[in-house]
């Protein structure tokens, strides 16, 4: 009999590398004539998509297009150290960085520009759809790129380099007290299992997955993300294992360790909630980690829900629930 | 806040390349007059190299170099201590490079490297990690802890006396977590070279560029300024490429035959290369007054480590930060260790430590709820973290916590199918 | 050495290859297509994908002489900057590409099923795509990007 | 290595009796086996461009299928599909769509793994094997076959199944650990002469259960001539688990399987017998 469940799990991730550990990123940023721009990060793009994120980021600042910017990466002989692409902190740290960097070139051209347009307060011009001008009056103002040009004739040169690092501080080590982390991302998931009680083969029907991102600077990514996230959170939950013998890996192959195929993962349904992080680069904070740590609780509370058996250790294989329904009809009889 | 590039659905440029198999992996690329290094791994868990007699590799015609422990300028690399060898004389983990073998094409490389003779010294080796704590058990890093217990953290909150007096309903449980592999899908390759500026370039996937500059200089004896670390596109990562893999190893290749150098894990060599989500071995007793609210909590958490430290300290302790799950408990003691066997290293992987205790922690909020006769949604409304709760480390959340908003847009899809 | 000839791409091709090399080598080491890539060796992730007359399979499997008088279609012979396949436009306007390394071969599965069931159901696709392993979508965005080449195509 | 790619059965088999030969079907694991250095040829005789070997047609009572029929093909075809429901299922499932591609049923039997997908439905639907050797032709049952060791003798070249069309149903259910290139850890094929609800004589194979596929005469025994329903289909769960437990005896897998294999006979009774086989 194939009986359903459902199951909940929730989880909560403080991101970066945390208990005081200097977490920094840094950037260097160039506006060029024509008004496109180059970022220079250490961040390395792991798939992910942080490159497309920088460039995002950098037009929204400049008033400009994604694809106006170049975003290079990771290449030591030419960008500055930004730490890890790890704990979740790329879209964090080294967005927040890039933010720096981008408003440190910009606020040099908004210097010239004032003087250009003989505005007293940079705090009047705005940058806007690849245009540099006067706040509340539309007939002043030109084209980004020949403000920019003009600047460079004046020999100013828009360029930058910042930093930025996020706050954490050591825990007490006899007690454990402190605030290691920040920010903390939190996320729920719902996974509905079929299970087959004769053969013990759970099957993955639809996982919905609910995640906290303070802002989404790219939906699409984000959905991938979690989607991505839910399909390792499947493997570990009910696959994947390396099996071990004397230190020797048995299964040292794609074939022997199972990873989840386009078969194994269900519909995904992803969300996301924004609540602006206020140190967050437009109130954005990582998501890469937390996407895949409700799964494995809500694949295992169905299948409890589904069957009534807690599995208990993981993968959750179909010999691990067929013994837990065997033991739990013998005590069952015994009563 | 008003955005019009943040936010919006903007395409990845990078993918461009990706669809046409125009984007450069480190597979992917190649020097004129390249040779091809092929690294000789340990079969056993824990020896000490005797003797390495390389005579009937260099014979083999086609073969350049075969280099070992004693090539090797400043032999370690690590990403919290050094305590990996680049190329080891006493081996930790199966799978430990021991020497490499650099060769004309990829076949002979291959072939000198069964040629590689090794005299290992075996030595026991410990595999389970309770028994690795034992204090008669031979330590495998005695220079950096005289024990195998590499970390302890302990969180201590409230007390749990009164903790457990409060509670109507107390859920104890063992829960286990087992060895997992990153399995990204491309195996670990790179290509070094010294160019013509006498600089070491190594063009590699790696998650930290300027870590893996850092960790070559060092082990080569070079400056900063003289190695490029030059990132290519990365098949996937998930922690797996943090540590050091073969980036070194072809450096030090390429230093000594000055000749580019070109490494390709096979699919099982990348198994040994990399290191593995720890698996952990979870005591957890967690207590609820029958209002349902989380009154207690202990918890101990035992990490294996597995061969090497890598990043086993702050794993083991953002378990420990997330033991509780996203909830309330003002009486938390837990302990988390980190523990070194003879298994292949543990590191860093997606969810750091974090993703083994969901495991634990949710499955006792269920089990709660069963026993308080309430929902698995209802217990966690109770107990989540809001704005202004406290966590069992006694951080305040400032801002920024909307699980309430996530259990809100998952509860309407709490409902199943029919059975079949 | 044997001679074998075929057509890569649409281009005639003819070289001489060893008995046991495998199509994958040829076309990285011999022909510098380094859009097929080597993930497991065995037949396993699908990342070697190519398409031999008609057929996907995985080139890690293939001697090169058996490709002798055969049609081959790797991911250099599908789509360009200029004219991108619909397959290759949804997946990079669906989202469908993470770290890539998949991509080619997904992209030729996906070509593939297309060539041959213009209007795939939802099955019919996870069944194509399930011999290409990606470690970093969870395929959501994949059969995605899949079902929106397909509506193209209607129109 | 001399590689050979005859155009006719006449010439493989030639050059088979000059050269010690290994034949190269669809190669997914020949090759495999060649990379890994498992296997070393000193020639390959690639039985690939030999068109006679892949035909699918119904003669004379029989369905009879090339050895280098790939899985992709009997998978696709209607013929199969009609008449051999058992075999068209396990094309389905077996490897991945790449894999259906190149692996054939010649080559799943010359490489004979214990989980080969294709065998136990077509020891179940009765099939026989035509060899050819320099001994000259020998069409013997697949079931014979299977008893021997080595199980081909050098420079044997498996030419065709012949499945005999005697209107049996059949059906197949295969047990893997994931849903797409899974190797199977339990199948099974039932072929059964069916009049309305009276079982004539039944034919169960299982695959995965010991180092070949195998027919099980005393479930056959056990299950013909009998009424189809509840107690014969618990009839035979209970013959099946049986039969797994004393083929698996004490391996590890044993008890896991013996469990387990009563889901996957009601699936395969379920694949061609309506109400999922639970209720008839």
């Amino acid at each position: 009999m194939k009986k359903r469940g459902i199951g909940i799990g929730c989880a909560w991730y403080g991101t970066g590398y945390g208990n005081g550990f200097p977490d920094v990123s840094s950037a260097f940023v160039e506006i060029h004539d024509d008004g496109s721009a180059t970022v220079l990060t250490g961040a390395v793009d792991v798939g992910q998509g942080s490159n497309s994120i920088y460039a995002q980021i950098a037009a929204e600042e400049l008033g400009l297009e994604s694809q106006d910017i170049c975003v290079y990466s990771a290449d030591t002989d030419v960008t500055p150290d930004s730490g890890t692409t790890a704990a979740t902190r790329q879209t964090y740290n080294t967005g927040n960085a890039v933010l720096k960097a981008v408003r440190q070139a910009k606020s040099r051209l908004l210097d010239y520009a004032a003087r250009e347009f003989s505005c007293p307060t940079i705090e009047g011009i705005e940058l806007k759809a690849g245009y540099i001008g006067i706040k509340g009056d539309p007939s002043r103002r030109m084209p980004l790129a020949d403000m920019v040009f003009k600047a460079r004739l004046h020999g100013q040169r828009l360029i930058s380099a910042e930093s930025s690092t996020a706050r954490s501080t050591p825990v007490d080590l006899e007690t454990g007290q402190g605030a290691p982390y920040w920010p903390y991302a939190f996320g729920s998931q719902m996974a509905e299992v079929e299970v087959d009680t004769e053969t013990g083969m759970v099957s993955v029907l639809k996982v919905v997955a609910v995640h906290d991102v303070g802002k989404a600077i790219n939906p699409t990514q984000v959905e991938a993300q979690i989607a991505g996230g839910v399909a390792q959170g499947l493997g570990y939950a009910l696959l994947e294992e390396l099996e071990l013998q004397e230190g020797r890996i048995k299964n040292p192959a794609l074939s022997s360790y199972l990873i989840p195929t386009a078969l194994d993962v269900p519909n995904i349904e992803a969300f996301f909630v924004e609540e602006a992080e206020e140190t967050g680069p437009f109130g954005a904070k990582g998501l890469g980690e937390p996407a895949m740590l409700p799964t494995v609780a809500a694949v295992i509370n169905a299948i409890d829900d589904a069957v009534g058996v807690r599995i208990t250790s993981l993968p959750a294989t179909p010999e691990k629930i067929l013994h837990a329904l065997a033991v739990k009809k013998e005590e069952l009889a015994k009563k | 806040m008003n955005t019009t590039v943040v936010g919006s659905r903007v395409l990845r440029e990078d993918a461009w390349g990706k669809v046409f198999g125009q984007t450069k992996f480190p597979a992917d690329v190649n020097l004129p007059d390249q040779i091809y290094g092929v690294v000789v791994r340990s079969p056993y868990p824990h020896a000490r190299v005797r003797e390495i007699s390389i005579t009937q590799a260099m014979e083999m015609p086609g073969v350049v170099a075969v280099l070992s422990a004693k090539d090797v300028p400043h032999n370690s690399h690590g990403v919290l201590f050094r305590d990996q060898p680049v190329l080891a004389d006493y081996i930790r983990m199966v799978g430990d490079p021991v020497a490499v073998v650099g060769a004309e094409t990829l076949e002979i490389a291959r072939a000198a490297a069964k040629l590689v003779q090794v005299d290992y010294e075996l030595m026991p080796a410990v595999f389970d990690p309770e028994e690795a704590m034992l204090p008669e058990v031979l330590p495998l890093h005695p220079e950096l802890c005289p024990t195998n217990i590499l970390y302890h953290m302990p969180i201590r909150r409230g007390a749990m006396d009164k903790g457990w007096a409060l509670a109507d309903v107390v859920i104890e449980q063992d829960y286990r977590t087992q060895h997992i592999d990153h399995a990204f899908l491309q195996p670990e390759a790179l290509l070094a070279y010294v160019d013509e500026r006498g600089h070491m370039v190594v063009q590699t996937a790696t998650q930290y560029a300027h870590y893996d500059r850092g960790e070559i200089a060092h082990a080569l004896g070079l400056r900063f300024s003289q190695v490029q670390v030059k990132t290519l596109a990365v098949g996937g990562a998930f922690g797996g490429r943090e540590d050091i893999s073969l980036q070194i190893i072809a450096a030090l290749m390429a230093l000594k035959t000055l000749r580019p150098v070109k490494m390709e894990n096979t699919r099982e060599e990348s198994f040994y290369s990399h290191s593995k989500r720890h698996p952990m071995r979870m005591h957890y007793k967690t207590g609820a007054s029958k209002d349902g609210k989380l009154v207690a909590m202990e918890a101990k958490i035992i990490g294996d480590a597995g061969a090497y430290a890598s990043w086993s300290i702050n794993v083991l302790r953002k378990s420990a930060v997330h033991a509780t799950g996203p909830y309330e408990i003002p009486n938390v003691s837990i302990d988390s260790y980190a523990v070194f066997t003879n298994n292949p290293f543990s590191g860093a992987m997606r969810g750091f430590g974090a993703a083994q205790t969901v495991l634990a922690y949710e499955s006792q909020m269920d089990l709660l709820a069963k026993e308080l006769k309430i929902s698995p949604l209802e217990i966690r409304l109770r107990n989540h973290f809001r704005v202004g709760s406290t966590t069992a480390t006694g951080q305040v959340l400032t801002s920024s916590v909307p699980l309430d908003q996530c259990l809100a847009k998952i509860a309407p899809y709490l409902q199943k199918g029919e059975d079949t | 050495m044997i001679e074998i000839k075929f057509v890569l791409n649409n281009k005639p091709c003819a070289l001489n290859v060893e008995a046991n090399e495998r199509l994958l080598d040829v076309l990285r080491n011999r022909l510098g297509l380094m859009g097929t890539k080597e993930g497991c060796g065995e037949g396993e992730c699908g990342a070697c994908t190519v398409i031999i007359d008609g057929k996907t399979v995985n080139s890690c499997l293939v001697l090169a002489p058996q490709v002798d008088g055969c049609q081959i279609t790797t991911i250099e012979g599908v789509g360009n900057r200029q004219s991108p396949h619909p397959v290759q436009k949804a997946f990079v306007q669906v989202g469908a590409v993470q770290c890539g390394f998949c991509t080619p071969g997904m992209v030729l599965s996906a070509k593939n099923l297309l060539d041959k069931n213009p209007q795939p159901n939802d099955k019919e696709i996870g069944v194509a795509m399930s011999g290409n392993l990606c470690r970093c979508t969870g395929y959501d965005k994949i059969l995605r990007a899949v079902k929106l080449a397909a509506e193209e195509g209607k129109g | 290595m001399n590689y050979f790619q005859p155009q006719t059965v006449g010439q493989a088999v030639n050059i088979a009796q000059t050269f010690e030969a290994t034949f190269l079907a669809g190669g997914t694991d020949l090759v495999l086996h060649m990379q890994t250095g498992k296997i070393h040829p000193n020639a390959i005789i690639d039985l690939g461009k030999i068109s006679e070997l892949k035909e699918i047609k119904e003669t004379d009572g029989y369905l009879e299928i090339g050895s280098m029929a790939t899985f992709a093909e009997l998978g696709q075809s209607e013929l199969v599909f009609q008449k051999a429901l058992a075999l068209w299922l396990a094309c389905q499932t077996m490897g991945s769509p790449q894999i259906r591609n190149q692996a054939t049923l010649g080559g799943n039997l010359g490489n004979c793994s214990p989980a080969a997908d294709g065998l136990p439905p077509l020891l179940a639907l009765g099939a026989e094997v035509r060899l050819i050797s320099r001994e000259g032709d020998e069409v013997v049952s697949l079931e014979t076959l299977l008893s021997r060791t080595p199980l081909l003798s050098q420079g044997t070249l498996i030419r065709e199944f012949r499945i005999p069309l005697k209107g049996l149903q059949s059906g197949f259910a295969k047990l893997g650990r994931r849903k797409a290139l899974a190797i199977a850890r339990l199948s099974v094929a039932i072929a059964i002469e069916l009049e309305d609800n009276r079982v004539g004589k039944v034919r169960v194979a299982l695959g995965a259960v010991g180092k070949r596929a195998y027919l099980s005469e005393i479930l056959a025994r056990e299950l013909s001539d009998q009424e189809l329903n509840e107690v014969w289909i618990e009839k035979g769960i209970e013959g099946v688990q049986r039969v797994v437990r004393e083929a698996l005896g004490a391996r590890a897998s044993a008890p896991y399987k013996r469990e387990a294999v009563s889901g996957v006979f009601r699936e395969a009774l379920g694949t061609f017998i309506p109400e999922g086989g639970t209720k008839v």
